[in-house]
């Protein structure tokens, strides 16, 4: 059939449907596409034949995959559509069948192309006005005469859904890293046991110099225990403290150096 | 002469007209970006009238190298299109927009509030990716309510910036638009024996986007 | 009548003085620096007087809330002096808001209400007293109800300001995971060999910090 149709069709149209073939990666899908076809019929989009159109795609389809052009899956699934598009404009209506009517289905198809087409229309209208920064203009130096200095922190949606996305996919493909977050620092435990230091005349256990929240939960333990133990060391070497432990793994104690 | 009407509250008269038109003038001219009224009644002293003043001023620019213009809820003075050619140095090259994304942008002002969906049954055509992200970008668009379907899609609308981008007052001034209305190229027309739209069961937010501007 | 003088070099004669006027009205507005004579007769068309029509412009503003002015060797327009107050709550310094900050407010506007144990969570780090007071005192967070678990902790939600902000209109108008995914802004770029980004919601939290690898 469509065989026929190709050897009736003239040998511009033939052409210009070449031309169409080499150009399948222009196209922004199969309604850009059929909206190209639909200018060769040279009517209003409302008087369109959507069966000629109809062939028209299908004929391009045949063609294309005689050339081999690969075409994306959903050229494909209109090109089914329309063929069944076409058996319901062609066959006479069976009044057994359910469902919408060829002409509905047609009707349908070109409102669609005449909405794509008027939305071109529109977008090339918006476009052509005049713009912003290219045919009209904003105050150069805006002026800001400061008395009151406030500072504005500034965040935009993207800022913040971006932070999201990131926080979210992070696990996806995050390379393995220490987590800072039940880490007890060195610098923190020194600090902290020089202050208390001072006051420490009797023995008391190491476990007693931890800080407050980092007892009990072992990873936090741990780490305190470890930077609290390392204090220690420097602050023995610095003289300012005594360490005693009676027996490997028993209880380490402190306490402040005598005349210190 | 009437006098500006002073709110009791307030001890002191409000200024004359002439100087409250001279305070928004100065305080326009200040700002690069559009202001709202509240935003300049905010600045006025008591009992002014920003709206009148306003008015006073749009037409005493009205002609000028520069004129004063409404952006959505804001005003701003920007200069006649006219004289653009002038203006060679301050011109900022914007970044050229693909085809898809002058496309995407006129389906979220003309059908707004659009779900990804919507843009993609009008072209036809999956939404590339990063072109709503551009759009979002540029601060032309923004995210709408979600849509009361199943699913809950997420909803586009145009922003203040696009309609100071392209001169427009408000989205009902859009180019074209109540031709395309008239046609019926803004309903939402699901195809024959498909499933109808959803409607949304959120009463005020209907689907009709745009078209519902006209309704009286 | 007296015709402006044309030089014997123009083709065209110059533009009328009024017009002259509103060019250099829109030249003076769109430019950040004051402009010197010669820089105006340089982009205005040949034949025209610039000085004679600064002259105009000049007197044209007098009184004015906005004036035109010398500035060094330039013009340009300048608030009028007395009006000077009207500036006053202009001069904002703006800071792009800290990782830390926007990862916390991102957690809490999408999970909202959440509490700082459940922020510490999703980063994995802990969050800082003054990142919390930031943004609560940006009026950007608030406190919620205390949830009904052990210790009764407090919750965050996002404020009517955080959604002026933002351009939203409530926080579930936020898009999804699936939804950024498939807008591109999310890169789904895995480390090789590591499993594909999972199709998750936004509800179902896997709260997976990595503290819980140290756990015994």
């Amino acid at each position: 059939m469509s065989e026929d149709w190709d050897t009736q069709d003239s040998i511009i149209a033939r052409r210009e449907a070449e031309a169409l073939i080499v150009d399948v990666d222009g196209f922004e899908g199969p309604l850009d596409l059929l909206l190209t076809l639909s200018r060769t019929q040279k009517v209003d989009l409302r008087r369109i034949s959507v069966l000629d159109l109809a062939e028209q795609y299908l004929g391009f389809i045949e063609r294309a995959r005689s050339l081999r052009i690969e075409l994306a899956a959903d050229y494909l699934v209109m090109a089914a559509w329309l063929a069944f598009l076409k058996s319901r404009l062609l066959l006479p209506p069976d009044p057994t069948e359910e469902g919408p009517s060829g002409e509905e289905l047609a009707a349908h198809l070109a409102w669609q192309l005449e909405r794509l087409q008027a939305m071109r229309d529109v977008a090339a209208r918006l476009m052509g006005r005049d713009q912003k920064g290219r045919d009209f203009f904003a105050r150069g130096a805006p002026e800001a005469l400061a008395v009151s200095r406030k500072t504005r922190f500034e965040a935009s949606l993207i800022d913040l859904m971006r932070a999201y996305a990131r926080l979210r996919t992070r696990d996806d493909f995050r390379p393995y890293a220490f987590d800072r977050s039940d880490i007890y620092p060195y610098e923190a435990a020194l600090a902290r046991l020089s202050a208390l230091v001072p006051g420490a005349s009797d023995w008391t256990s190491l476990q007693a110099w931890l800080p407050e929240g980092w007892r009990g939960v072992p990873a936090r333990q741990r780490s305190a225990i470890a930077s609290t133990f390392a204090a220690t060391l420097e602050l023995a070497k610095q003289g300012q403290i005594e360490l005693r432990q009676s027996d490997t793994f028993a209880p380490l104690h402190l306490r402040r150096k005598s005349g210190q | 002469m009437d006098k500006p009407v002073t709110p009791p509250q307030s001890l002191f008269p409000a200024p004359p007209m002439a100087e409250q038109e001279r305070m928004i003038e100065a305080i326009l001219f200040a700002s690069a970006e559009p202001q709202t009224l509240a935003q300049i009644s905010a600045r006025l002293p008591a009992g002014c009238d920003a709206a009148e003043a306003l008015v006073h001023l749009r037409t005493r620019y009205q002609g000028r190298g520069v004129t004063l213009g409404r952006v959505g809820d804001g005003w701003a003075f920007r200069t006649a299109p006219d004289l653009g050619w002038l203006m060679q140095t301050e011109r900022v090259e914007t970044r050229k927009l693909s085809r898809a994304a002058i496309e995407t942008l006129a389906i979220i002002a003309y059908h707004q509030p659009a779900t990804r969906a919507e843009i993609e049954e009008i072209r036809g055509v999956a939404v590339s990716r990063g072109t709503i992200d551009q759009l979002l970008e540029m601060d032309w668009i923004r995210l709408g309510r979600r849509r009361m379907t199943p699913g809950r899609p997420v909803t586009f609308v145009v922003t203040e910036e696009f309609l100071d981008h392209f001169g427009l007052e408000s989205a009902r001034d859009l180019p074209g638009l109540k031709e395309l209305r008239e046609a019926g190229l803004l309903d939402a027309r699901a195809m024959p024996g498909a499933p109808a739209p959803e409607e949304d069961d959120e009463d005020d937010s209907p689907r009709s986007g745009q078209s519902e501007l006209f309704e009286d």
